[in-house]
């Protein structure tokens, strides 16, 4: 399964920077966000919490489709199915993929995009700790909702109805963290509500997404 | 005939309006779609029977 | 008796395509499928290599042995010949013995990133990843397509002593001549008729 | 003799056919006369004027959007487990229904908060929640419309509706947790305080009653125009080959 | 040319809904964004006509990456460059039945969504009206983006990467007039901009595209 | 003089390929390239169909008559088996002839979605465009692979009558025998070596 995961790294590296493009949406949809709104402090600043919830979101999704996409073209799923791997290893091991190359650079660059949108300064640890335990979440759910459409052109907006609604909750706590750390509240309460989907989805999630796998190669 | 709404009869009867019309189109889009298959299923069956 | 089918039917799109198929293969003995274009070879290797359910019959080969490969062989274009070949034998747990670049002439292109090969040197590393991963019951889909006539010769070559010498088995559909000696199986009596049961569509008739 | 005999098809097919009519008059029957008796023959309410008349249209709604997911989430299990097509067509059949209540009870609730609350919509939990579930539907019956092949689109599916529901209850929950709310409090509680008056409370459950028997009619009639696809569909392809 | 619109249209509808998904997203962005921010009404409202414009924004990006990738892939693209259409006219119809399946439907559905973020009622023609006349350029840019980057595996993100700066303008110029129009102000003039770019856009950019596409296809 | 290849180089990746190639095929005449794999085939064709600029040397044939094929050949998975044909009918401003589903055995499948096709079925789909769009001169690439040996009778029949007796070209690049009575061109004596000219490597030499 670490061959996997060192595979699907490379391929992310070799295939133009792999890592640096999901940061760059992001860091696109921080920027895009002010021109569409204006460019007023106070209500940036408001705002601030959830647009960059919504913004990694977003740039999470982005690049969900091709998680299994390239591989089921090719051919290397059906090769990948009939190998000692097990396919909930191989849907595993595609998340934390996924996670590494979007989520992992996007907790990192979240803190300074925060500058961009005058984030109140009680709010970059939250918004740190908020992230990194929240985007693995986004990383997995997506990786079950590319399992369910690979296979299917254009299935690539298809996932993101078939995933958005399912990001809901990751995303209500998610943001909300932040927004509690913002005003100088305590976040405790939704930072472990995070951590529980990511749990919940890391423990479950992967055998849904092989199961559906399993019925794509058919 | 129609009982005095008040103010709100705009919202009231659009309410009754919209749902209504939704209820009926459902129903009638059930109804048409069933007779349509139906119609189509006999005639392939038509041929099935007429091949085997 | 290491590969043993017994009166197959397979389906493709819910409708049965092949009916009735039964046929051992011992240790070290291969058998070539034949049958015009679109009989069911392709439909009929994947049931065997489990990647589909049968609608009745039974496959029986000792289980995690078999392989399965046809045109697209998992071929990552971004990575060279050798990480192609080593990733494969790492999901395996195998090494990628030096042998098998010769015996499929990729000694040249060891270094080439997969993306840049021409069609027939993509094919031969395909090919050579049977040889990384040391499956015993090989379901080939027509391995031969788009190599040239010395690189279908050494392809027989390789199958013949080092899969089959060693005890291995292959299933291979073919239009090809491919020089291997090997017992030929005809599928064409063996198509499904309009009232062959089974396929999932069944319960609706 | 077991129920699991009604998931062959052409034995439902046979035992539902004569019952659909009946069904579908008595449903409009059932709930033509509640609605006139809601629109016609009940007071307006002391607060809510006129607008207690939505009522009669919105819980009904409301609540047979949340009941047709739960028999898509059974039936998809079903699927699953025993692989019934008839139950797997049941749950695909079911979709749009859902999202035509779904959408009545976001219409006439948007309709209902304006003199209410002031406004077309708020981000309450009650209604957020059902902007979701309006939004699970629409991506079941996407998958439903996206995928070729018929048994792997129910299997698709119903992994979908499983995962689907579960994520739907913790949105519930984190909707709760992120908004207090202007919408109503469940009324149908036990507890008799709490219970919208009779006057209006008898009318609204012939209103139920009516809902529930037309979605039962919908879906056996529109099971049945699945079956029939799927016979037309498994015959064509004997037919070509 | 038409026959080439008629085949993209009838893949649309083919392949599940290509209509209904662009705007499924568009709606999905409207939703979570308050998920995000917050349910407050009034910060909804301040941050609508912004929001409205970048979630169509972000739904056109996302259905741009197959504009010739699929044709691409089955290798219909070389085949027409070899036909008798000229590749202008193919980039320019590639534009139009992106914008059909995706601009189309989300400005029509754009003032249903307003609701949802309580977008004040003078704005509403002005939304209308803004996306009609801005999806069209949006729609051209990305094919011109798509025409540079197809071929590339995982060129979606670089995509997007490449196409967002050239979507400021119409962004700009589009949410100003729904902001002016929000505040009951006159907003003519952005709109004229936006009307201007998307004239040049369609007079420019299938030029653009279709030597990109010569290249790509060297 | 219909198709006339005077001195061609051309290269793949940058890099020269194949160097000094020269032919003439006259109208109703097919030529059959012939090479082992990697030797260039399908980077001559390209070539020849402008796809990609040749290096140096000049390729010769009237404007908007050339047509090229390949492995890939622009089917769409959604669309049925006409509605494939008549797109490209439709972009070469033709009609689909009825003979055209007769010269390559697709009567059957008009009405099937082109996805559901086996390997050789959507093959043949791929080379009846060819008898669609009604260009003059042809570039195969590999026409025939995973055709049945049926097929790639009807195939060679449908050249030689409805193409080359009309006047039509063909340069064929192919390993196997397709019974066409066409000359042959090997490729291997103008392999590139290390020191051709050309390229884009060129001025950094
Ligand atoms: C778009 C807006 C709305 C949505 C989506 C919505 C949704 C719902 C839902 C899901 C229920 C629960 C049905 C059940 O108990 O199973 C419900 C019940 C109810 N709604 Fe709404 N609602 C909306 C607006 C309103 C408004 C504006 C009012 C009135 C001011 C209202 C009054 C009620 C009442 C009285 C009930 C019955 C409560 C009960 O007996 O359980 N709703 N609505
Ligand atoms: N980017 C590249 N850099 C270096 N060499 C390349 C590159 N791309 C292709 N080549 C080489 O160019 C040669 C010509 O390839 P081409 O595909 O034309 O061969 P072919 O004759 O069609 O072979 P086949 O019969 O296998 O299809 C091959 O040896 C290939 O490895
Ligand atoms: N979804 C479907 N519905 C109906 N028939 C189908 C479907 N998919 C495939 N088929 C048919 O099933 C048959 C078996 O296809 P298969 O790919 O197994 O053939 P094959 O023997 O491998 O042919 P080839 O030599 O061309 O590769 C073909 O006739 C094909 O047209
Ligand atoms: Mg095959
Ligand atoms: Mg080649």
């Amino acid at each position: 399964m670490i061959a996997l995961l060192k595979r699907d790294l490379t391929l992310a590296v070799r295939a133009g920077g792999g890592f640096g493009l999901g940061l760059a949406f992001f860091l696109i949809v921080i920027v895009l966000v002010p021109f569409g709104v204006g460019p007023e402090a106070e209500v940036l600043a408001r705002i601030a919490p959830g647009m960059l919830w919504v913004a990694a979101l977003l740039a999470a999704l982005l690049s969900l489709d091709r998680i299994f996409a390239l591989d089921f073209e090719d051919g290397s799923l059906p090769l990948l199915a009939t190998s000692p791997l097990p396919l909930e290893g191989v849907a595993l091991m595609k998340g934390v993929a996924h996670w590494v190359t979007t989520g992992l650079p996007l907790t990192i660059a979240a803190p300074l995009l925060g500058f961009l949108l005058n984030l109140s300064p009680s709010a970059y640890l939250w918004l740190l700790g908020s992230l990194a335990l929240g985007t693995p979440a986004l990383s997995m759910i997506g990786t079950f909702g590319a399992a369910v459409t690979v296979g299917l052109k254009r299935g690539g907006l298809l996932m993101s109805l078939l995933v958005l609604p399912l990001y809901v909750p990751t995303l209500i706590f998610g943001s909300e963290a932040v927004r509690r750390g913002a005003g100088g509240f305590d976040a405790t309460i939704p930072m472990l509500m995070v951590a529980g989907i990511t749990l919940g989805c890391f423990a479950l999630l992967p055998f849904a997404a092989a199961a559906a796998l399993r019925v794509n190669l058919r | 005939m129609i009982p005095d709404l008040g103010k709100y009869a705009v919202e009231v009867l659009a309410a009754y309006g919209v749902s209504i019309t939704l209820l009926i189109g459902l129903v009638l889009g059930s109804v048409r779609r069933s007779r349509k298959v139906k119609a189509r299923l006999a005639a392939v069956e038509a041929a099935w029977e007429s091949t085997s | 008796m290491a590969l043993k089918v017994d009166d197959l039917t397979v389906a493709r799109g819910g409708v049965p395509v092949l009916a009735g198929i039964s046929f051992e293969v011992a240790d070290g003995a291969a058998l070539v499928l034949r049958g015009p274009n679109g009989i069911g070879k392709t439909t009929l290797l994947r049931t065997l290599a489990g990647l589909q359910p049968a609608i009745t019959g039974h496959i029986d080969f000792p289980e995690d042995t078999g392989a399965y490969a046809s045109h697209a062989d998992g071929i990552k274009a971004q990575l060279t010949v050798t990480e192609n070949l080593g990733f494969w034998g790492d999901v395996h747990g195998a090494d990628v013995p030096d042998t098998v670049f010769e015996a499929f002439d990729l000694t040249d292109l060891r270094d080439r990133v997969a993306g840049t090969l021409s069609a027939g040197q993509k094919r031969r590393l395909g090919l050579a990843r049977l040889g990384v991963i040391g499956r015993k019951v090989l379901f080939l889909d027509e391995p031969t397509v788009s190599l040239d006539g010395f690189s279908v010769k050494m392809f027989a070559t390789w199958l013949r002593e080092s899969h089959l010498a060693k005890g291995g088995i292959a299933v291979i559909a073919t239009h090809i001549d491919l020089g291997l000696d090997a017992p030929e199986l005809e599928l064409s009596p063996y198509k499904a008729t309009a009232d062959t049961a089974g396929g999932s569509d069944e319960a609706f008739l | 003799m077991s129920i699991w005999e009604y998931a062959n098809p052409k034995k439902f097919i046979a035992t539902t056919t004569p019952l659909v009519p009946w069904l579908l008059w008595g449903a409009i029957a059932i709930l033509t006369v509640g609605l006139i008796w809601g629109f016609f023959f009940t007071p307006d309410d002391v607060r809510q004027g006129s607008t207690v008349k939505i009522f009669y249209l919105h819980v009904p709604s409301a609540m047979m959007a949340i009941n047709v997911w739960i028999m898509m989430l059974i039936a998809s299990l079903v699927w699953l487990v025993r692989r019934h097509h008839v139950s797997a067509l049941a749950a695909k059949a079911a979709a749009p229904i859902g999202i035509v209540m779904t959408l009545i009870a976001l219409f006439t609730g948007a309709v209902w908060g304006q003199p209410m609350w002031g406004t077309w919509w708020a981000w309450d939990p009650r209604l957020t929640s059902f902007l979701i579930l309006f939004l699970f539907y629409l991506g079941y019956t996407a998958l439903w419309a996206a995928i070729e092949d018929p048994d792997t689109a129910a299997d698709l599916t119903s992994v979908l509706c499983i995962v689907g529901s579960v994520f739907a209850v913790l949105s519930r929950y984190a909707v709760n947790f992120w908004n207090q709310g202007l919408h109503q409090p469940a009324s149908l509680s036990l507890d008799k305080e709490e219970n919208v008056a009779d006057v209006f409370w008898y009318p609204a459950l012939v209103c139920i009653a009516g809902f529930v028997l037309l979605f039962v009619a919908l879906v056996l009639m529109r099971t049945a125009s699945e079956i029939r696809l799927r016979r037309m569909r498994a015959l064509e392809a004997r037919m070509r080959s």
